[in-house]
């Protein structure tokens, strides 16, 4: 025998003492109701996710000076899973089992989601995605209050086709290399190609993320640009890499009057890093604007700058996002009367809110959200003007039609279907056996 | 280029040079070196800083190739084709001019590392260390006065004790022609002494070139000697006739 | 004849041209504006434009200050009474119709003339017709670039008398050139007319002729068919020709980018051996400094815009230097001789300044504006070059000079580059390393505070800054040759320019991709680099 | 050859494998046969938490082989890892079949999201679990054997070895992230579903999988342990130290650096396979260099040179990530950047260093009681 028993008994105390070390660093308190915060504080992802950190707060600071919800008080769990996917996926993990949070608002980029799903789906939890995204998805414990591509895409196409946006007629479609500017761009592809735009009257560029030399494909653009056709850029590049293409395309004198640049990722939150006035004219497409003049934006704005102290901080779509799924999540679990996650999810679809821009988004049986579509243009002092909006709100597609593998799927979390995926061909739900 | 059999004197050399030359960065460190080392021959080799001493013993051992010129082993051996593990292999082995062992290891296994024993890497990790390996290892620490410090980490020993440490890691590898660069370089007189008898006593079955700068060594040493100067022999003979010659005094011994 | 609604504002523009000349200055009638003005008032994007058009033919004295400040955005109606006012530059507001001060206006109902692109082009045609007569030649100059873009056939009476008034050579080539756009369009003139034209485009030979003649193509037949086409391949073939040196021109551009980036860290782990994973933090540090300088400047000193950049790099420069200094004297005067222990430590120090900065600053971007003479761009024998892209290449070597002066002439230098040879030695001269070897970190980490400056013009300026050059800065420097700042140049340019020839080529991320497999095989032929010190120093 | 085996351990090393035992007995028992409220169960929350370390311990244990025995700092070793990862993330992707949401047999989700429609070669033959460890194994192995092959027979060494590494994960990555390469791009693998028919989500699972990766880092030891105290492991150490040395002495130097450099590789990869399954998924962010050099900072911490310290650096550092994370999401950079730069300055032999430094010493102060003035 080898081991002297002192040894052994030595490390079977050390390991027991760790393991209970781990567990036991997670007490409760039962008088209050937990929400997870799930946003990046540091990494690459902290630019666009730290303020919607801080929306999540003052949502819920507000809430409990209203006396909180179910007579219980709220409490804010921020962890920070700092841009890294599967750190996600252990915060989760933490929020849910240890600090058992009662529904969490969170991620930003897909793979965030993505990672996090299983999570929510074993340990049963909700999880508000706050963030425009590619759609292709829709889960039970998800409720997804950013857009769909049909909500923000699809539209703004439409504008610029349009006589007020210029009878655009060739298409550079150009999109950081991941699957949300992959998905946006392919369904875009097939619906200019239904609106009769040819082969070569489009082009599709994809670029790393975080590319920051923007000269050759600046370049690019302009050539193509000067075919004698009016042309627009449909930009789904990702938010670092912005700054440097717009601060290219400001230097080299690409005006929105000669090539108007729609875009899916820039918000006011990218435009106060960027000096604009080069700029004025380009568009983005969104739900939400912070120069929307409406009461309750106002109302909004102000709480913003005052909880923030700072009258210089904007507001932006996700923030928008984030406020509307609070609000349906008080108010699903008022009318379930319990936090209860079944409960909660069953008592979600067709809970309808106020939302920023004047009218009421509901959320429907595929669990995404009604909305607005905006398409707004870039002003000189970094906001977004308004030129055009859907005359109601939009029902978002989840699963868009223009996709092959997509087209004939449905979702409905509703009994008796309870289906993320109905394939209304064959007739069967599938991910399940 | 000569032919191996055309050429007596390179047939019965152990090391052959002919017409060396290697520049860096223009700067030429060799200029058309020509030396010839027979078996069992000790040949000191002296000269001012930047002669070519080091240089030569890189091209030996394989660690600088040429540009021109021929380096043969034992007559049929083309060095300038092989690399240092394949020249160590043959039989060729060197002391650097700073001493250099494995400080992380005990003096014990230093030796063994150094032994004549098969060098592949599946050979030394499943082979085991043999009784004889054992027994040459203590008598290689006999030798070299460390046996009292086996299991020291080389790292603590002093400077002429790694000294002698490297000299036996040479004897340990049993090669036919051992190259000593500065071997009693911050040693004592009475180190020195005992270092030129050591070297003596290998040179009775192997074949030896020192480089050194202490005459008294080289004299005690008592072989014949090369001087080199800009990078080719100035002159070369038994150290008295040396040491006399003008050209060598000019550029060396000094006035 | 048919006219476009698009080109209205043109003609219409012209119509105003005719009645400046026509009637010298004469008093306007009144009279038609009041419908004009009308549409401003209906919050609707079509009824502006017809505004603005209506408004360049109206010839009302006041047009070209309406419509400026229609553009600026400072053209106002209240909703319920229908008035236009616009506010002056120095803000005080006006009744549009009789230019007159406005009294008892109600602030609240005011609403602001909105603005689309349609809108836009259709003021910046206006605006930028009416300029061809204009006193200053650039604005002339724009004025017929407006025009060859538009081509209107309405606009020729006009071109043809401003080109028999001009007499600046080059815009009268503009004007001629516009002229050629025109009557090569223009399906009632003759085929020798056109053939002329075309002949006139073709000597222009840019994207935009390409464009037109791509366009007059398509839309005719016969000899002008043949000689447009014959137009488009000649153009083509030079353009072809000219993207080569338009991708060295990106080339060295990104290559300058590259070589700022690497500078610095070229000294610290170049020269000194500390693997400085923090240098990427001092560039953002100098960004940062930047975005200081030029907040301060927009709230106290405006009129010193342009200038912040200089003012900042000085600043940068010291900011930086110091913060270098006080890591070499906290952390890395302990670790000299063991690089990869600096990795570690310096690793650990670029975390805490990217929080620091991020607890200070936020984490979103921070805006850094282009001084007015690095904003734009201009064209240089038909390459396309962005100012500010430059000035980055200019000021990249200018640095480079400065620092080779620098270190070749000054006893700092040589005292540098004596102790970073052989410590003991200099040390034994009596040269007081400790203090030189934090000098010389306080070197490297200001040129990375300066190299931030630079960058803040082209890439975010927040927390992650340093991350996304401190990879590429490592790669230059390792394939130029450690320990070489002549590798550093030709390695940086050497990058930068196949980037950009292999872009066009495989796309940006397989062009990188095969950068750092070239590198990687690169290091296997040459495992000390580019420009490696050979011998045996090295090997000791 | 039991007994051999056992020879090479030290009281340490004993210790070590002890507590891994431990894991491998204890935690089943907490966390499946003890009843939840208990004082004693271990959430399946910590469960998936020690199995993520025990696989980062593996990875730090692979790299001290080659950075503290050979003196190859590898700043490209995550990228060793995540392939290993991939080759698992494949075959679970595969497994998925039918139950992904567009219901398609063979192809994974991402690929009918982007319309492709055969399955690319490099998916092939993934449904096999036998291929897939295969793949683990090979991949790596066969990676790590042509780098090093090319770069060990050039003689790249130190900083130069040390960028091109890092520049190999670098060009993975970006391959990586690139949908065209057909390996899922920037969302990477995920949403899998079984392996070997057993929900992956499943406590039982999870239990297993943190079992086998307990054993496959007391295994990853005990191989590192012979290979470093052979003949074969003093040749290594003598290459670290003085490379030339080893050469004259006719040692095939880049022959050594190769084994090690491939053992190394292989042991990451085996790392990154067990990885995946209880982190539920895979994708280029872990080829990214700030990740490698995270790895290269846990041997750091622990101790290089001492197997042990390097799995123990990567418990410490990633438990004090999990924790400060959770507790001070807005400045536990701080924390973190900090402890780097202390360990540095004041632990240059890392945690397990210390703990030798106060062990020797209090043996030195029991042996002379009376040498204390």
């Amino acid at each position: 025998m080898i081991f002297s028993r002192r040894s052994i008994l030595r490390a079977t105390s050390a390991a027991v003492g760790g393991a209970m070390a781990l567990s036991a660093f997670g007490a409760q308190a039962a008088d209050t109701i937990k929400i997870g915060v799930l946003h990046s504080l540091s990494g690459t992802m902290a630019i666009s996710e730290t303020t919607l950190k801080d929306v999540m707060l003052m949502l819920i600071d507000e809430q409990n000076k209203k006396g909180g919800v179910l007579g219980k008080k709220l409490e804010a769990v921020v962890v920070d899973p700092a841009s890294n996917w599967p750190l996600f996926a252990e915060k989760a993990r933490e929020l849910i089992s240890k600090e058992k949070v009662a529904a969490v608002f969170g991620c930003w980029t897909s793979v965030s989601r993505k990672s996090v799903l299983p999570v929510f789906e074993e340990l049963n939890s909700i999880l508000f995605y706050p963030v425009q995204y590619e759609g292709e998805e829709s889960q039970r414990n998800v409720f997804y209050t950013g857009a769909a591509p049909n909500q923000q895409a699809i539209p703004s196409v439409d504008y610029l086709m349009s006589k007020d946006g210029g009878e655009v007629k060739r298409w550079v479609l150009a999109g950081t290399d991941y699957v949300y500017p992959r998905t946006t761009n392919k369904i875009l592809e097939a619906y200019l190609k239904s609106k009769g735009v040819k082969s070569e009257d489009i082009m599709i560029n994809y670029t790393p993320f975080g590319h920051s030399d923007w000269q050759t494909i600046v370049a690019d653009i302009k050539k193509f640009g000067s075919a004698g056709k009016k042309t627009a850029v449909v930009s789904t590049i990702n938010g670092d890499a912005n700054v440097p293409f717009y601060k290219e395309l400001g230097n080299a004198g690409i005006k929105a009057t000669d090539i108007p640049v729609v875009a899916f990722s820039v918000g006011e939150e990218e435009l106060a890093g960027i000096d604009t006035k080069p700029l004025v004219g380009h568009l983005a497409a969104w739900n939400y604007f912070q120069s929307i003049d409406t009461p309750e934006n106002k109302a909004f704005i102000a709480q913003w700058k005052a909880y923030t102290k700072n009258p210089k901080r904007v507001t932006n779509d996700p923030m928008e996002a984030h406020v509307i799924g609070f609000n349906m999540w008080v108010k699903a679990v008022e009318k379930a009367g319990t936090t209860d996650t079944d409960a909660v999810i069953d008592a979600m679809v067709g809970i309808s809110v106020p939302n920023l821009t004047g009218g009421y988004s509901a959320m429907m049986p595929n669990h995404h959200i009604t909305k607005p579509v905006l398409i707004g243009e870039i002003q000189a002092d970094g906001q977004l003007n308004t030129v055009w909006q859907t005359s109601g709100t939009v029902v978002a597609q989840e699963w868009s039609p223009y996709l092959e593998g997509s087209k004939d799927l449905i979702s409905d979390w509703r009994k008796p279907l309870a289906c993320g995926n109905f394939n209304v061909k064959t007739g069967k739900c599938g991910g399940k056996s | 280029m000569a032919f191996a059999s055309d050429n007596p004197s390179l047939t019965a050399s152990l090391l052959y040079l002919d017409g060396v030359s290697v520049s860096f960065d223009g700067y030429k460190a060799l200029r058309g070196l020509s030396l010839t080392l027979m078996p069992n021959e000790m040949r000191a080799i002296i000269g001012p800083n930047g002669a070519g001493k080091t240089t030569m013993m890189d091209i030996i051992t394989g660690k600088t190739r040429p540009d021109e010129g021929d380096v043969f082993f034992a007559g049929e051996h083309d060095l300038t084709k092989l690399d240092e593990a394949e020249i160590a292999e043959l039989g060729i082995g060197r002391k650097f001019q700073k001493p250099t062992v494995f400080e992380h290891h005990t003096v014990t296994d230093n030796i063994l590392l150094s032994l004549k024993a098969p060098r592949q890497s599946l050979a030394t990790l499943f082979g085991r260390t043999t009784a004889a390996q054992s027994q040459r290892i203590e008598e290689v620490l006999h030798i070299i006065r460390l046996h009292a410090h086996g299991d020291r980490q080389a790292g603590a020993l002093s400077h002429g004790q790694k000294q002698w440490l490297e000299i036996g890691m040479l004897l340990a590898q049993d090669p036919q022609l051992l190259l000593v660069d500065e071997p009693v370089a911050g040693m004592t007189d009475a180190e020195t002494a005992q270092t030129a008898e050591l070297l003596r006593e290998i040179a009775k079955d192997h074949s030896v070139v020192v480089v050194e700068h202490d005459m008294t060594f080289v004299r005690d040493l008592g072989v014949k000697v090369t001087v080199l100067h800009e990078g080719s022999v100035l002159a070369e003979g038994p150290l008295d006739v040396v040491s006399a010659d003008p050209r060598v005094i000019e550029v060396y011994l000094g006035r | 004849m048919s006219l476009t609604f698009r080109s209205l504002p043109i003609l219409a523009a012209f119509f105003f041209i005719f009645a400046i000349l026509g009637h010298g200055l004469s008093p306007a009638r009144a009279d038609a504006s009041d419908d004009i003005f009308a549409n401003f008032a209906t919050d609707k994007f079509s009824d502006t434009e017809k505004a603005v058009v209506g408004l360049a033919a109206s010839a009302t004295p006041n047009s070209l200050t309406i419509l400026e400040a229609l553009a600026d955005g400072r053209l106002y109606f209240d909703a319920s009474t229908k008035i236009v006012y616009f506010k002056s530059t120095d803000g005080a507001l006006y009744v549009a119709t009789s230019n007159a001060k406005a009294a008892d206006v109600n602030a609240a109902a005011l609403k602001k003339v909105r603005l689309n692109n349609t809108v836009r082009s259709a003021l910046q045609s206006a605006q930028g017709s009416m300029g061809l007569l204009a006193a200053d030649p650039a604005r002339r100059r724009s004025a017929a670039e407006a025009v060859f873009k538009a081509h209107d056939i309405a606009a020729l009476p006009a071109v043809d008398l401003a080109l028999t008034r001009e007499t600046d050579s080059r815009v009268k080539l503009a004007f001629t050139q516009a002229r050629a756009a025109i009557l090569a369009y223009d399906t009632t003139a003759t085929d020798l007319q056109r053939l002329t034209a075309i002949d006139v485009l073709r000597e222009r030979a840019d994207q935009d002729t390409l464009g037109h003649l791509s366009a007059i193509a398509a839309s005719s037949d016969g000899r002008i068919k043949t000689a447009a086409q014959a137009g488009m391949t000649a153009i083509q073939s030079r353009l072809s020709l000219l993207s080569g040196v338009q991708n060295i021109w990106y080339g060295l551009s990104l290559g300058s980018v590259l070589l700022l980036a690497a500078i610095g860290l070229a000294i610290t782990f170049g020269v000194m051996g500390v693997i400085n994973m923090a240098h990427g933090e001092m560039v953002m540090l100098g960004a940062y400094t930047t975005f200081v300088v030029q907040d301060w400047i927009r709230v106290h000193n405006p009129a010193l815009f342009d200038y912040s950049l200089l003012i900042a790099l000085p600043l940068a420069f010291l900011v930086t230097a110091i913060v270098g200094m006080m890591i070499e004297r906290i952390v890395i005067r302990y670790l000299y001789g063991r690089p990869l222990e600096t990795l570690l430590a310096t690793f650990g120090v670029s975390l805490v300044l990217q929080q620091a900065v991020r607890s200070i600053f936020g984490a979103n971007n921070r805006e850094v504006g282009a001084p007015s003479f690095m904003a734009g761009s201009f064209d240089l024998g038909g390459l396309a070059i962005t100012s500010g892209r430059m000035w980055i290449v200019f000021f990249t070597i200018l640095v480079f000079g400065l620092l080779q002066l620098m270190l070749k002439t000054t006893s700092f230098g040589l005292r540098m580059r004596a102790v970073t040879q052989n410590r003991r030695m200099a040390s034994a001269m009596g040269i007081d390393t400790n203090r030189i070897y934090a000098m010389a970190f306080g070197l490297g980490s200001g040129i990375a505070g300066i190299a931030g400056v630079a960058l803040s013009q082209i890439d975010n300026v927040s927390p992650n800054l340093g991350q996304s050059y401190i990879i590429d800065s490592f790669m230059v420097v390792v394939f130029g040759g450690v320990g070489n700042l002549w590798g550093t140049l030709v390695a940086a340019f050497t990058l930068g320019i196949a980037n950009k020839f292999l872009e066009p080529m495989v796309g940006a991320v397989l062009g990188k991709i095969l950068l750092l497999v070239f590198i990687i095989v690169f290091i296997q032929k040459r495992p000390r680099g580019l420009f490696a010190q050979k011998g045996r120093a090295v090997e000791v | 050859m039991m007994q051999s085996l056992l020879n090479l351990l030290d009281l340490r090393g004993r210790i070590f494998l002890g507590c891994l035992a431990a894991v491998i007995i204890i935690v089943p028992i907490c966390t499946l046969l003890i009843p939840a409220g208990s004082m004693l169960h271990m959430p399946t929350y910590v469960v998936a938490l020690l199995g993520k370390y025990l696989c980062y311990a593996l990875l730090a244990l692979a790299l001290d082989l080659v950075w503290g025995y050979c003196g190859i700092l590898s700043l490209g070793h995550g990228a060793f890892f995540a392939l290993g990862g991939y080759a698992m993330g494949m075959y679970l992707m595969r497994q998925i079949g039918t139950r992904g949401v567009y219901a398609d047999p063979i192809l994974p989700d991402f690929m009918v999201f982007l319309n492709y429609k055969v399955l690319p070669m490099t998916w092939w033959g993934f449904q096999s679990f036998p291929y897939a460890l295969l793949m683990v194994i090979l991949v790596p192995g066969l990676l790590a054997f042509v780098f090093g092959w090319f770069a060990f027979r050039s003689r790249v060494t130190g900083v130069y070895l040390s960028i091109i590494t890092q520049a190999l994960t670098y060009a993975l990555l970006l391959a990586f992230f690139r949908n065209d390469m057909g390996f899922g791009g920037n969302n990477g693998l995920t949403d899998f579903k079984d392996i070997l028919g057993f929900n992956v989500q499943a406590d039982g699972t999870r239990v297993v999988l943190l079992m086998l990766s307990a054993l496959a880092l007391a295994a990853g030891y005990m191989v590192a342990r012979a290979v470093t105290m052979s003949k074969f492991g003093k040749v290594v150490i003598a290459i670290r130290d003085a490379e030339s040395r080893a050469r004259f002495l006719g040692y095939r130097v880049e022959t050594y650096k190769l084994v090690v450099f491939v053992l190394s590789a292989i042991m990451a990869g085996i790392a990154g396979a067990l990885y995946v399954p209880q982190v539920g998924i895979i994708n280029p962010s872990d080829f990214s260099p700030a990740n490698s050099i995270e790895a290269v900072i846990w041997v750091a911490v622990g101790g290089r040179g001492t197997l042990i310290g390097a799995a123990l650096g990567a418990l410490i550092v990633n438990f004090g990530k999990t924790y400060f994370t959770g507790a001070l999401p807005e400045l536990w950079l701080f924390a973190l950047g900090m402890l780097f730069v202390l360990v540095t300055l004041f632990l240059p032999k890392g945690v397990l260093g210390v703990i030798d430094d106060v062990m020797e010493r209090r043996r030195i102060s029991k042996r002379k009681p009376m040498a204390a003035e």
